[in-house]
């Protein structure tokens, strides 16, 4: 019996996905043990083609890191699709939108002036931009379709599992792979993780006091950070409570709250709005100007509760002028 | 996966019903559009209209086809789920179904009755029946809560309206407390020489009922008392009761008042509360001579002892029964009962604050409770109408509607002032035989006996003058004004403006709600209507009842009143606390709030949020856990879950997001 | 998930889900109704037993879901039912609008009122009000989300075991 | 310009007993029950005409406006058709009222000159007093040349025709016994002075 | 039954026709009328305007003679009051008599001085209430000869007869005459303005008002289609037929209207000659009308 053929592919990412991949260490020799790797383009040198001659589902399973921007990330998506029995979405960004999705704030003409004429570092006197279509003497080069927003993998293509994080832990991908090795799979659709919110798994947790009622909300760089104490107690605004576990409290363990790259769990609609509502119902203060007065510490709602998952909201993108988001809607 | 699977009580087979409500419903909304749109929706088996959904005929058709064509939701759209929602769950109960898989629309309060066009009350209609269409797809099997009731009453006033209600639910056998500010029971009434329409004593029918209250071995009296906190629900309140010190031991005094005479204050020289101030009294004293309990108090802002540590205290040794202590504190009691009844009464409206009438001003301006003082028998002038410097009026003006129908400070009829004013214009007249005008917007005369009691006043030659008294003022334009008081008024049933110069002019002050009406209604949960008297659940179907289950009013508090409707209202009260107490168990919307305990991560946000400390946490399973007999169902908790671990029966975010869905996707 | 057609200004009709809490603001809304004070069809309301149960995402979801305006109705400051289930939702309420405004969301779309149970009238002068307030601002032009939003199936629960057995000892 | 009057009555100017006495004088005591209901006014077919109407009379009588009352033309116009008295809430006989304001306001004079109603009672009440039966010719006749001569012409076809059917007799009517019917009426006088 | 006759002063002048034609109904009843002998001023409205007492003395004194002249068969003397005016003072008189014991020994007293005595045992009756009630519908249609099919009457009753004192009717709807009329063989039409006032006296007095009053009286009975009115009172028949020259010139909308008495009608039914009824004393003659009747009449024998 041949060995089962796993892809592994990324989008708008940063890379670090692939590096939890590395991060399994020994165990990554298990893996290519167990599994043929037909397509991991970031660690060896395969090319789309390889893909295509694929037959329709030869691919055991497919893992995708980054969230969708241009047109070449969704075609390779569909690719995957066609050819993989299970897809999986790796990582937040593919997820939730990951961090590339707070782009979702900006309009895509105001990301490319920014970046093409506005930025500090850029000298473009006469306001070069890149095109999808350049004719040149050999024949007409393109280039992939920048979208008007990010969306999740999932709002490109089905996704039959989700291993959450910013990276995923290794410790949930061994799982799944072990899962998908053994076909001991959860319903689909479900995300690989645990499905209580990261409290649960919290060390500081006992130092947690039952009436909690802050006065003032603090970002981690204005105080001395107690390492014992939790993080809400002392006035940081730790998505914990909001995010499922699995991670092991990593940052928790490294002093900093919790952002929420897991995301919300299973029966939360939209993990920013939930968690918006958990932080302000536990504000100290009936009058109006005082809760106003409080919420001064949060300078950046969308960056708080939506860093990770801001495509994947209800709200999905920033409401802008509305004739450019008409027009920029393609799949 | 296929519908039975995934929903609660197997695959959804939804009834529609839509009531016409006679034309309070089909008159505005298109009731059988409604139904055939509702037989579009998924999983609707029927949908049917109906004339009255709420009769019987209306109720047996749902019966019927929960038989006959399995249904296992029904929707009933129609009037507002606080009227009939009950009502339907019975009939779905009838039929051997769980009443919750029920959802009620409300398309007469909601749309009928406030939407202008046909088309759009129609549409709205569709929305709403569509979104509930969606959400009881998701309801699930429920239980009502049963909790044991105490069979215990208090009753807070001992005014006409609470000692009635006292005395009937003593006399049913349920032990009542009777709770009173005032060192003595009997309220506004017993100020009353006579009342209207019949000029009955006050004091002859309503000192018998003090009496009854004093001795009913049933009734716990605690007067000059108040209640400071309440908590609990219907069928469980604990209540708290702060009794202020008389600094005279109740149980010992006998009432012999030897140590008024005993006070070294030879003459009463304060002003007498009970008399507004038209009397006088020492430091101790009773407030009049049928006060309940006839137990003596010293008021320690007067008595000098209080006030400068120095004093013979004569009144100590005057007591036989040494009922007299001097270091008597307040002391607060703790009660659990199952039923409250408020009776805190009204207060008059002050005076003062139509500065155009005089009152303060010209000492011959009165106000009428005032003068029901003057005109009492028993009152400081032993029933005489004298002036404040003895003289007896010829010429009496009685000013209606001080206070009232006037936008400046209350909208609202006071309802007895008229009648009132008809007594006490009745009563001066026999008294001093002087000229009676009354000034009036309209008289409104709508009880037993009533309208022929103001023909008898007409009949008697009391003037009555259609018009709204500018002013009173004592400047006299012509020689016979000198030394009056002048009323100016438009007479527009005669179409002049007059002057009418009296001796003394008597303001009829509207009925307001007790100045601490908004703090009591807070203690208590429940609601004020916008001119601040108590909210009745229901102004026609359940006007004794407020939106807190367990808590009755009777009485002034919740509108002005005459003594029959008070005594009345206090009546319906102490009969509907005698049914909740006699069923001896409550039950309670199953609304509340629960934890899936596998699926909360301790993160306690929800704990500090519950007003009713219904969430602890388990320091075994370091997760949260809520107590289902205390909480409320408020779903504030669930609403903050970060995690999604908390849920509401009966609102779960589901039912929810599938009624917003619902109400938008149709429109 | 139902997007809409752009719609012409002039033949736009607001579309508004109001949150109303059972005890003061739904009840005021049936004193409207009883009092026959007519006013906009455009308000479509759903029960809350408080309005300290309005979860920050019915708000989104309403909007989502083609809502121009929310509408949140609750007891007056001190007069809530659950003493204080309106003082988290007004917490809630400020916060919410932050994230909206962040978001490019006329603060306006999300009112909150206090409405007590005698306040039929005021029920018709806010719904009255805020439909204006929303015709003015013009629809709500949401980018289009793709994928499907589904109500996770986890979200039904298995009745829990007290619901299901009901009376207390 | 329409003269400015003063719209204000001070009470000096009323006349407190002015009720008592109009209810002796109607012998209508139910007058003080009056609800000012305005069915009266509303009933009477005349009310158009009148300065105040019956309701406003009354209220005026209940409170003294003796003057006002006395001189409005009101009373006058009362054609005693009792429909006010039938339809009346309270039973106040108001034609009787009138009748007695109308007795009243003779009595005292202040009626307006000239003014035919009160100057045909009188030629009525002349006539019977001496005669025991009215003669209508000449009652009409003396009405129009004391109040209004110049209508005669105008009125004159009409006498005419009249006279020639026979329904305008010149001859005076009278009773045989003109001697004891003055008797009798002076004795009625003479009790009515000392009561 | 026998009734004495107050015919009142309007009978003798300008209501001569409605003396007439009582008489002569009555007489082809066969009901014996014996005027009153010596009657005075029944001391109706003017009188009552000067002096109520006196007013009353003059009524009493009526009723003394028709005590002392009657022969009370059943208790009482009836005593036919036909002006609807007499018949309310004389009414009236009897009623405060009745209820003023002050008054009536006053009264008492002043007759005494001439020998009259005052019982309080008259009935005043109007002559409508007697042939409707007494004699009876019946007995009424028994003697018409010539029915006035086609005729279409406004049955005007006035107010004094049946206000204050409903004695024999109802006081704003009354349907004695409408039903007597009907016997005869004519059509009452219905009208609302049964028992409106015609003005009384105004019409001398304040002519432009009372005109007014009967303007509107006449125009609407022309608008309910009746050919003429038919009244129960001298007055209201003066007023209603007299002035509608003048009425005419200021509303020119009025076509001539003829105005009867009751009695006029019954006794045109009766096939009496007109000469006996007084016909020819009417200002709007009814000749015409006359015609057409008994053309009609005759067909309908034919």
């Amino acid at each position: 019996m041949s060995k089962p053929k796993v892809a592994f592919y990324w989008c708008a990412s940063c890379g670090g996905c692939e590096e939890a991949v590395v991060d399994l260490a020994e165990e990554i020799l298990q893996v290519v043990e167990a599994v043929e790797i037909a397509f991991w383009p970031v660690a060896l040198d395969f090319k789309r083609e390889d893909v295509e001659r694929l037959a329709d589902g030869e691919l055991a399973a497919a893992f995708i890191n980054g969230a969708i921007r241009t047109s070449e990330q969704a075609e390779m998506a569909h690719l995957l699709r066609s050819k993989a029995q299970v897809l999986i979405a790796f990582g937040s960004c593919s997820h939730m939108g990951g961090v590339p999705g707070l782009a979702n704030l900006f309009d895509r003409e105001e990301i490319l002036r920014y970046v093409y004429e506005e930025a500090p570092s850029v000298v473009n006197p006469q306001r070069v931009r890149p095109e999808e279509r350049i004719e040149v003497d050999e024949g007409m080069l393109t280039l992939p379709a920048f979208w008007e927003g990010v969306q999740t993998l999932d709002q490109t293509v089905e996704v039959d599992y989700y291993l959450p994080g910013c990276p995923p832990p290794v410790g949930l991908i061994r799982s799944a792979l072990q899962a998908l090795l053994t076909g001991n799979l959860p319903p689909k659709g479900s995300v690989l993780a645990p499905d209580v919110a990261l409290c649960a798994e919290c060390p500081r947790k006992p130092t947690k006091p039952e009436r909690l009622a802050l006065k003032e909300l603090k970002r981690p760089h204005q105080v001395l950070i107690d390492p014992e104490t939790c993080l809400l107690a002392q006035g940081l605004l730790c998505l914990g409570p909001a995010t499922r576990s699995g991670c092991g409290a990593a940052c928790i363990a490294g002093n900093m709250p919790c952002t929420g790259c897991l995301g919300p769990t299973s029966r939360v609609l939209d993990g920013g709005a939930k968690a918006l509502s958990a932080l302000a119902s536990l504000l100290d203060a009936t009058e109006e100007a005082e809760i106003e007065r409080i919420l001064a510490g949060i300078p950046d709602p969308v960056g708080l509760f939506y860093r990770y998952s801001l495509p994947a909201s209800l709200l999905h993108r920033r409401v802008g002028n509305g004739e450019r988001l008409r027009e920029g809607r393609s799949s | 996966m296929r519908a039975h699977e995934i929903y609660p009580n197997g695959g959804p087979r939804i009834g529609v019903y839509v009531c016409h409500c006679g034309l309070n419903i089909a008159g505005k909304v298109d009731v059988h559009e409604v139904v055939e749109f509702a037989k579009t929706l998924p999983f609707v088996v029927v949908a049917r209209e109906y004339k009255f959904m709420c009769s019987d005929p209306g109720q047996e058709m749902i019966r019927e086809d929960i038989r006959e064509h399995r249904l296992n939701r029904v929707i009933v759209a129609s009037c507002s789920p606080l009227l009939h929602e009950a009502t339907f769950r019975r009939v779905l109960e009838q039929a051997g179904q769980n009443p919750f898989f029920f959802q009620m629309v409300n398309i007469r309060e909601h749309v009928s009755w406030v939407t202008e066009d046909p088309r759009e009350a129609t549409e709205k209609a569709k929305a709403l029946v569509a979104a509930a269409v969606r959400r009881v797809i998701f309801h699930e099997p429920l239980q009502r809560r049963r909790v044991p009731v105490k069979d215990h009453v208090l009753v807070v006033g001992g005014g006409i309206a609470g000692i009635h209600a006292a005395l009937t639910l003593a006399d049913a056998g349920k032990h009542v407390y009777l709770v009173e500010r005032e060192p003595t029971i009997g309220g506004h009434m017993a100020m009353f020489d006579k009342t209207f329409p019949t000029l009955d004593c006050a004091a002859c029918i309503l000192t018998p009922k003090m009496s009854a209250v004093a001795a009913h071995p049933n009734i716990t009296l605690w007067t000059y008392s108040e209640v400071i906190q309440v908590e609990g629900f219907v069928g469980n309140f604990r209540v708290r009761v702060r009794r202020k010190p008389r600094y005279v031991i109740e149980e010992l005094c006998v009432g012999c008042l030897q140590c008024i005479d005993a006070c070294v204050y030879k003459d009463a020289r304060f002003p007498d509360e009970f008399n507004l101030g038209l009397g006088k009294r020492k430091p101790i004293y009773i407030p009049f001579p049928q006060a309940t309990p006839r137990v003596v108090l010293i008021d320690p802002e007067t008595c000098i002892w209080f006030k400068t540590g120095k004093c013979k205290r004569t009144c100590l040794e005057a007591c036989e029964r040494k009922a007299i202590d001097f270091e008597q504190q307040e002391r607060i009691e703790e009660i659990e009962v199952g039923a409250i009844i408020l009776a805190t009464g009204f207060k008059t409206f002050d005076a003062r604050r139509i500065p155009e009438y005089g009152y303060g001003k010209y000492p011959n301006v009165y106000t009428a409770l005032e003068v029901e003082r003057l005109v009492n028998a028993a009152g400081p002038t032993g029933g005489e109408v004298r002036l404040r410097d003895g003289r007896v009026p010829k010429r009496v003006g009685i000013i209606h509607c001080v206070g009232s129908r006037d936008e400046r400070f209350n909208r609202y009829c006071s309802r007895v002032c008229c009648m009132y004013s008809l007594k006490l214009a009745h009563l001066i007249k026999e008294r001093t035989g002087a000229e009676v005008y009354n000034f009036y917007i309209d008289m409104r005369t709508p009880g037993k006996g009533y309208e022929e009691f103001y023909d008898r006043l007409l009949q008697e030659g009391v003037h009555f003058i259609r018009g709204r008294v500018a002013e009173v003022t004592d400047w006299a334009i012509t020689p016979e004004e000198e030394g009056k008081l002048i009323i100016r008024v438009e007479d527009t049933l005669i179409g002049v403006v007059r002057r009418i110069p009296v001796d003394m002019v008597v303001l009829a002050v509207g009925l307001e709600p007790q100045p601490d009406a908004e703090e009591v209604r807070r203690m208590f949960n429940i609601s004020c209507s916008k001119e601040g008297f108590f909210l009745e659940r229901h102004p026609k179907l359940a006007p004794v009842s407020t939106f807190t289950d367990g808590i009755f009013l009777a009485g002034a508090c919740q509108g002005p009143k005459d003594i029959p409707d008070s005594v009345a209202q206090a009546g319906a009260a102490a009969a509907e606390a005698l049914a909740l107490i006699d069923k001896g168990y409550v039950e309670l919307e199953p609304n509340t709030a629960y934890i899936v305990e596998e699926l909360c991560s301790g993160c306690k946000t929800c704990i500090s949020l519950c007003p009713y400390n219904a969430i602890s946490f388990d320091e075994v399973r370091a997760i949260a856990v809520i107590n289902e007999a205390l909480c409320k169902g408020c779903g504030t908790c669930v609403a903050a879950c970060p995690s999604g671990a908390a849920r509401q029966h009966l609102f779960e975010d589901a039912q929810i997001f599938q009624e917003i869905e619902g109400v938008l996707a149709y429109v | 998930m139902s997007e809409r057609p752009m719609e012409g200004e002039r033949s736009f009709e607001p579309r508004i889900v109001a949150f109303f809490c059972n005890w003061c603001t739904y009840t005021a809304a049936d004193l409207a109704g009883t009092a026959r004070m007519t006013y906009a069809p455009n308000i479509r309301i759903i029960r809350l037993m408080c309005s300290g149960r309005l979860d920050p995402q019915f708000v989104l979801a309403a909007f989502r879901h083609g809502a121009d305006g929310v509408l949140i109705g609750g007891c007056h400051p001190g007069d809530c039912h659950y003493q204080e289930g309106n003082y988290k939702a007004l917490r809630r309420y400020l916060l919410l609008k932050r994230l909206l405004r962040e978001m490019g969301i006329e603060e306006e779309r999300l009112r909150l009122e206090w409405i007590s149970a005698s306040e039929g009238d005021r029920v018709q002068k806010v719904a009255n009000e805020f439909t204006e307030t929303i015709r003015r601002l013009g629809p709500l032009r949401l980018a289009p989300r793709p994928g499907v939003i589904r109500l996770p199936v986890a979200a039904l629960p298995e009745p829990s075991p007290a619901a299901r057995e009901g009376a207390l000892p | 310009m329409a003269a400015i009057e003063r719209r204000i009555r001070y009470e000096s100017e009323l006349d407190p007993s002015f009720a008592r006495e109009i209810i002796a004088f109607s012998g209508s005591p139910s007058l003080m029950a009056c609800i000012q209901c305005g069915t009266c006014s509303s009933a009477c077919p005349l009310s158009l005409y009148m300065d105040y109407t019956p309701r406003r009379i009354i209220a005026m009588v209940r409170e003294g406006f003796k003057q006002e009352v006395l001189s409005s033309r009101t009373i006058w116009l009362c054609a005693s058709c009792y429909a006010c008295t039938v339809e009346c809430p309270k039973q106040i006989r108001i034609t009787d009222v009138m009748y007695a304001l109308k007795r009243y306001a003779i009595r005292e004079g202040v009626h307006p000159p000239r003014f035919p109603i009160p100057v045909l009672a009188r030629l009525f009440y002349n006539t019977v007093r001496r005669r025991g039966r009215l003669t209508e010719s000449w009652t009409v006749l003396r009405l129009y040349l004391q109040t209004m001569p110049l209508r005669i012409p105008g009125m004159s076809s009409l006498g005419w025709k009249l006279l020639r059917r026979g329904r305008f007799p010149l001859r005076p009517e009278g009773i045989r016994d003109r001697q004891g019917l003055q008797r009798v009426l002076r004795v009625v006088e003479r009790q009515e002075v000392t009561a | 039954m026998s009734y004495l006759y107050f015919p009142g002063c309007s009978l003798k002048g300008t209501g001569r026709a409605y003396e007439e034609s009582l008489l002569a109904v009555f007489r082809a009843l066969g009901i014996p009328l014996t005027e009153l002998a010596d009657w005075n001023c029944c001391g109706a409205t003017a009188y009552m305007s000067i002096d109520e007492h006196q007013a009353f003395a003059l009524a009493a004194r009526n009723l003394a003679l028709a005590e002392s002249q009657g022969s009370p068969a059943d208790g009482a003397v009836q005593l036919i009051a036909p002006c609807s005016a007499c018949y309310l003072v004389l009414l009236k008189a009897q009623q405060c008599l009745a209820a003023d014991i002050a008054l009536c020994q006053e009264i008492t007293i002043a007759l005494k001085e001439e020998g009259h005595c005052y019982r309080g045992r008259v009935r005043i009756r109007h002559p409508l209430d007697v042939l409707v009630h007494d004699v009876g519908l019946s007995e009424i249609a028994r003697h018409v000869r010539q029915p006035l099919r086609g005729l279409k009457i406004a049955c005007y009753y006035g107010c004094q007869i049946v206000r204050p004192f409903a004695l024999f009717d109802r006081p704003h709807d009354p349907s004695t005459m409408d039903d007597l009329v009907r016997i005869l063989g004519a059509e009452p039409v219905s009208w609302p303005l049964k028992t409106h006032c015609c003005g009384g006296s105004l019409t001398g007095t304040i002519p432009e008002v009372g005109w007014r009053l009967n303007y509107l009286l006449l125009r609407e009975a022309q608008r309910r289609g009746a050919h003429l009115i038919v009244t129960v009172c001298p007055l209201c028949q003066f007023n209603l037929e007299a002035y509608q020259d003048q009425i005419r010139q200021r509303y020119p909308d009025l076509a001539p209207m003829p105005v009867l008495y009751f009695t006029q009608l019954i006794g045109m039914a009766m096939g009496l000659p007109p000469r006996e009824l007084g016909l020819q004393r009417l200002l709007i003659p009814v000749d015409g009308l006359m015609a057409a009747l008994s053309k009609e009449g005759a067909h309908a024998r034919a």
